[in-house]
């Protein structure tokens, strides 16, 4: 049997397969159709959807449409804040048998700090590793952290900054479209988060790169891409704007050629590992997510068809590797090799 | 909700994350390949019988979403449970755009992916408690699709225990009313067991009789107090029946709502409706029945209207 | 009958559907199909390939790949330079009985103004309108001309620029993507062209706005967006790059979200004509575009289905409108008005 | 050129721009939507015949291209044309992936465009006037497509000008070796006709006897000065079939290309192929039928191959 475990950061999955954020809801899934999920959930990690610092109630819908080889959602980042996160949704969290990525989203680039600092309390609180609201620990003292001894609940939990939800009329896909407003987000969270710390980028840009770099140089601990590429569609009839928040994100098989293209740039630029996503639906993207640069793969909207598809395309991954002879580290960035 | 609290308190039990690949889609995970046992064209609709490995049967106004194999479109199509017997499960189907229209071409022995059943369906113990005067079934078009799975449902109450039943379709033309073929057995069984039973249909273009809309009937049987309503059609539809049973006073109203799907499980947010209250419902979750007041209100015009104010 | 005849500057098109330039090569389809397509191009103005100011061999092969709802092509502007253009193309282009659309492609931003120039002399040559080979027009006197009495040749032949190719290492799509570079090209441009001028636009910005603002500040008559989306397909079993230029420009019904979202912003920002494209395959597509502000649609690489496809969706057009019982100024720009 | 030229010239007469809309395809235009009149399976690939109304017939070698007019893929995909009689054309088609697979699938009646015919194909005028000692015809796999046209062709030609015809065929295995029914009939009516015509087959697994590839055949029958192939196959094959040519020395050899297509008339450039002077070509307008020398030199071990150097 082919190891496919990998590592981001101080997190150990069980293979490279995880969900995209705000696409698989394992506990709607089991409330509808069982808990088996919860008892072996199938991604190596799981994400939350995007929590945000105040409650929000999301756009006006309709907030999903069907186009050609994918779907525009709109769906503008619903949810009920970080407190009620805290207080109802990581208690459940923690109990999955998985370790957990919470995103987290902003409207300006101080935010994720704030977001960030409560989560880290609320871990500590859960999970030990120090006072549960004392004072922040120095930056310094988490920069020394993040290099030497980490609390142990960083095992278990890494936090995903979303700079690229474009569902918002401010901040988020804003901030990561811009070096210098990533830095400065991804500064604040790293000062307040000790553990994993994702940055998922936007392709809505003309050069990703130095965003990536900004985001590594910050602190950033892995870089996760492709959020959904902006688009616009009609109502059929009317002709005019279909979604209630009029533009929305374009994901699925469509958009993938794209996002292999990002994640290759960006390998070839940072040394972080990269959670690669748009468009997965299969083995042989999954293979080529991480022959671009990919450690880690998301899947997002294909998993409206079948919640347990990243566990099934996690199996045919260890038979695709086993039927080449190669071990993990022959495929991750095999595209840049001559 | 006990399920999680219980999982909640097993993690300090096992912190640690285990690390042994998950397997693929378990079998009895809701996520299903079936395969078609038969599809009968009934006008402009057709019946798609598929044999699901495993179904665990569903209550009427439930759901499922549906994908054939080979399927060209992205996401999966949501269907009323339309009737099952077993591990056959029927859905009334009307091709409207290309997702319906693959099912409409799909062969016997073809794989359709089958995620169901989904979401909360007419509760008939909660309606039936509150003692009806009536059950008032109104179905428009292709809402009409649940009330099948409805009727035999019914057959399977004591007759003595069940107020009278007045099932009022509407469609556009009497192509689309050929559909009545596969209601017409349930009801005769309802009947056959003793319960009172009437069906009438009418057509907008008054191709079977006189012309006219499904609420011409609702006016015409007259709601009274006490009398339940359950519904299933076009949003203004639903709309215009439940301003009749406000206007006649001391009715009760459920409706079947649509909304476009993509997971149908509740992960996406994406099916999210307006309720009378300002706030949003997902329609594969909370619905896609609902209570009338919470969709519409209990004043008779109400300003919030499902779609909010885009 | 509808009219369905618009105008882009000082061309008359009889109807709003053209081909994308790069796409549709009438004579080598003449040279297969038969000459009937020259004597009734399926075109209201035919746009011929890139030209360039010097011979380009084109990218190495495979310069196509087909992915999911679309394709990706990494072309690479092969062409045999502007003074080539001039002496063999020019007479068979100036002989078909439409307007043309000369697209131009440039390394630097001066270089647009070179092939401009080239071009104008070699119509007034062709067609009258002042001596061939004398000196440029200054450029108040061209500025003057457009306003006022342009020389006849100018209602046949038209020039677009493309700042917008993503298949080249240099140039082009990196000035399409700076507002400033976009300004230099198309003034220099201008000042050689007293014509039509159409900017073709990148979608590979953040912000397409002040790239299409320079360009309409700058002496642009009409815009012309999308171009292609930079891309990447490994081959299936090496998992290396597939295509000879490593990344490519997808095209298809994959970008048409995205394709109509660059109109519609554009639209809602500048005032000069637009002409939309990216995805057109039926009828619903051209609706679209119009409504989100095109004046025209071009047809790309659906028309490598059917090379007529143009012309098809004209009188499809206009029976659509005819159904809705629509002039054509009441579906331009349709999507932003209340 | 003629017509080119005489366009040109009239531009001078007609120079202003025409205004009226264009008609629709017109209906000789080369770009036809055909009727499936015919299916056949053969071993691993399937011979599918059309019926494209006003098909002018092409030249052994020349392509089509075809989509199915419900395809979910975005491009046509190209065929060397097999057979033809009137507006009857067939196509030898072996399933490799989602495009070949859904032709392998279309019902008899449904609709497929076709746009062709197209490039150069084997000119067959040319190669026998070059009074060669033996027609030598290689393929491998389902490059053996164009030849039952080739076979067909040559049935037209007077029996005593033919030369002497050896039918080389290579597969991978006998099942995909069945395709060779499509190929006998030809053989037959050629010799009934009085040609010598020779035609063995091997196969890489050993299946039909000996394991071997077509280069295996080729080198028993030995080719020398004189003789001329007509090859198509895989890239690999061709090359390997021209180093024995330029061995054998006084050879002349055309060999059909491949390359992945958009639009099969010469509009996309996309379909290039780097020739053994080192410039491109486009394979759907310039082939695919090249001649050996430009595709792979006079020399013997070329290091220009096409692909270039990516
Ligand atoms: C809970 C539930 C139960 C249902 N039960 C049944 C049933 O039993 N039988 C049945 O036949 N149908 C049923 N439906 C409806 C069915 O799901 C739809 O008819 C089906 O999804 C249509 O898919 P399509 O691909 O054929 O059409 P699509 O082309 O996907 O169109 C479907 C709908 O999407 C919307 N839409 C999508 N894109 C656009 C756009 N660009 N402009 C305007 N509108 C757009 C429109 O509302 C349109 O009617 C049910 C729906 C729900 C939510
Ligand atoms: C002039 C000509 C004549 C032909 N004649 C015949 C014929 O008579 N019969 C016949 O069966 N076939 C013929 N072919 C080949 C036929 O066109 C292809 O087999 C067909 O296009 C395959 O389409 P597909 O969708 O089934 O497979 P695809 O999935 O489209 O694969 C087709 C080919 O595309 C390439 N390709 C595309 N994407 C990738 C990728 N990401 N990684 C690696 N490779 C990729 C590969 O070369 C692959 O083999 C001919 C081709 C040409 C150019
Ligand atoms: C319905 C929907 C909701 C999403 N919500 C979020 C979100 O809350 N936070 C986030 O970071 N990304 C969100 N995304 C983006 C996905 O995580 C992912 O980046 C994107 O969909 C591309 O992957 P895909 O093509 O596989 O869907 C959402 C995507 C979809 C389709
Ligand atoms: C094969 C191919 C070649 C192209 N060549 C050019 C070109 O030479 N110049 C140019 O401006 N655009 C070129 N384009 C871009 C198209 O003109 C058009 O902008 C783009 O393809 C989007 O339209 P579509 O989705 O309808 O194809 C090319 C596109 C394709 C597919
Ligand atoms: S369809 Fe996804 S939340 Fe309802
Ligand atoms: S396939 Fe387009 S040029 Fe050959």
């Amino acid at each position: 049997m082919i190891d496919l475990s990998v590592s981001l950061g101080p997190l150990r999955l069980s293979h490279p397969l995880i969900n995209a954020s705000g696409t698989l809801d394992l506990f709607e899934v089991a409330a509808g159709l069982g808990d088996a999920i919860l008892a072996d959930p199938p991604v190596a990690a799981y994400v939350p959807k995007t929590v945000t610092l105040k409650p929000r109630p999301g756009n006006d819908p309709p907030r999903i449409v069907e186009v050609e080889a994918g779907m525009l959602n709109s769906i503008g980042l619903p949810n009920a804040g970080v407190e009620a996160f805290v207080a109802d949704e990581l208690p459940r969290l923690l109990a999955l048998p998985r370790p957990l990525i919470l995103n987290v989203g902003g409207f300006a680039p101080g935010e994720y700090a704030l977001v960030a600092a409560r989560l880290r309390r609320a871990l500590q609180l859960h999970l030990g590793g120090g006072p549960p609201d004392g004072p922040s620990p120095s930056s310094d003292e988490i920069r020394a952290a993040v290099g030497g001894d980490l609390p142990a609940w960083t095992a278990r939990v890494g936090l995903e900054l979303n700079v690229s939800c474009p569902n918002v009329h401010s901040g988020c896909m804003s901030i990561g479209a811009d070096p210098g407003e990533t830095r400065v987000a991804v500064e604040g969270a790293r000062a307040e988060w000790p553990g994993l710390l994702v940055v998922k980028l936007t392709p809505n840009v003309t050069n990703v790169v130095p965003v990536a770099q900004a985001a590594a140089e910050a602190g950033a601990s892995a870089i996760s891409l492709v959020n959904t590429f902006k688009g616009l569609v009609l109502d059929r009839v009317t002709l005019r704007p279909y979604l209630g928040g009029v533009t929305g994100g374009l994901s699925g098989p469509a958009i993938k050629p794209l996002a292999l293209r990002f994640v290759y740039e960006v390998a070839a630029a940072v040394d972080v590992p990269l959670i690669g996503m748009g468009g997965v639906t299969s083995v042989q993207d999954v293979l080529e997510f991480m022959a671009c640069g990919a450690s880690a793969v998301a899947v997002g909207a294909a998993g409206f068809r079948d919640p347990w598809l990243p566990a099934r395309l996690a199996a045919e991954l260890g038979l695709a590797l086993e039927g080449r002879g190669w071990s993990l580290s022959d495929l991750v960035g095999r595209a840049h090799r001559r | 909700m006990a399920a999680e609290v219980g999982l909640a308190a097993r993690a300090h039990v096992n912190p640690a994350p285990e690390l042994q690949p998950s397997p693929r889609t378990p079998p009895n995970s809701g996520c299903r390949l079936a395969r078609v046992a038969a599809r009968q064209k009934l006008g402009s609709m057709f019946v798609l019988r598929l044999r699901a490995p495993g179904w665990p049967g569903g209550a009427p106004g439930q759901f499922a979403l549906l994908r054939h194999e080979a399927s060209a479109r992205f996401l999966p199509r949501a269907f009323s449970l339309h009737a099952q017997d077993g591990e056959l499960v029927s859905f009334l189907i009307a091709p409207v755009g290309p997702g319906t229209e693959e099912l409409a071409e799909a062969g016997v022995g073809e794989g359709v992916h089958v995620l169901g059943p989904l979401g909360h369906g007419f509760d008939l113990t909660e309606i039936l408690a509150g003692t009806p005067r009536r059950l008032v079934v109104v179905g428009g078009g292709v809402g009409v699709a649940p009330f099948r799975l409805l009727l035999d449902r019914l057959t399977t109450h004591a007759a003595a225990t069940l107020p009278e039943v007045v099932v009022l379709f509407g469609f556009r033309d009497d192509v689309q009313a050929e559909c009545l073929a596969a209601f017409e057995p349930a009801v005769d069984r309802l009947r056959a067991r003793g319960a009172a039973v009437e069906l009438e249909t009418i057509c907008e273009d008054g191709s079977l009789g006189r012309a006219g809309l499904v609420t011409t009937l609702l006016q015409e049987v007259g709601l009274s107090a006490g009398d339940a309503i359950l519904a299933c059609g076009a949003h203004a539809m639903c709309q215009a029946v439940w301003d009749l049973g406000l206007a006649a006073g001391g009715v009760r109203a459920w409706f079947s709502l649509e909304a476009g799907m993509a997971c149908g499980v509740g992960s996406c947010h994406g099916c999210v409706i307006r309720l009378a209250d300002g706030s949003l419902a997902k329609v594969c979750r909370r619905g896609p029945v609902f209570g009338a007041g919470e969709v519409f209100g209990e004043s008779r015009h109400p300003c919030a209207v499902p779609g909010g104010d885009r």
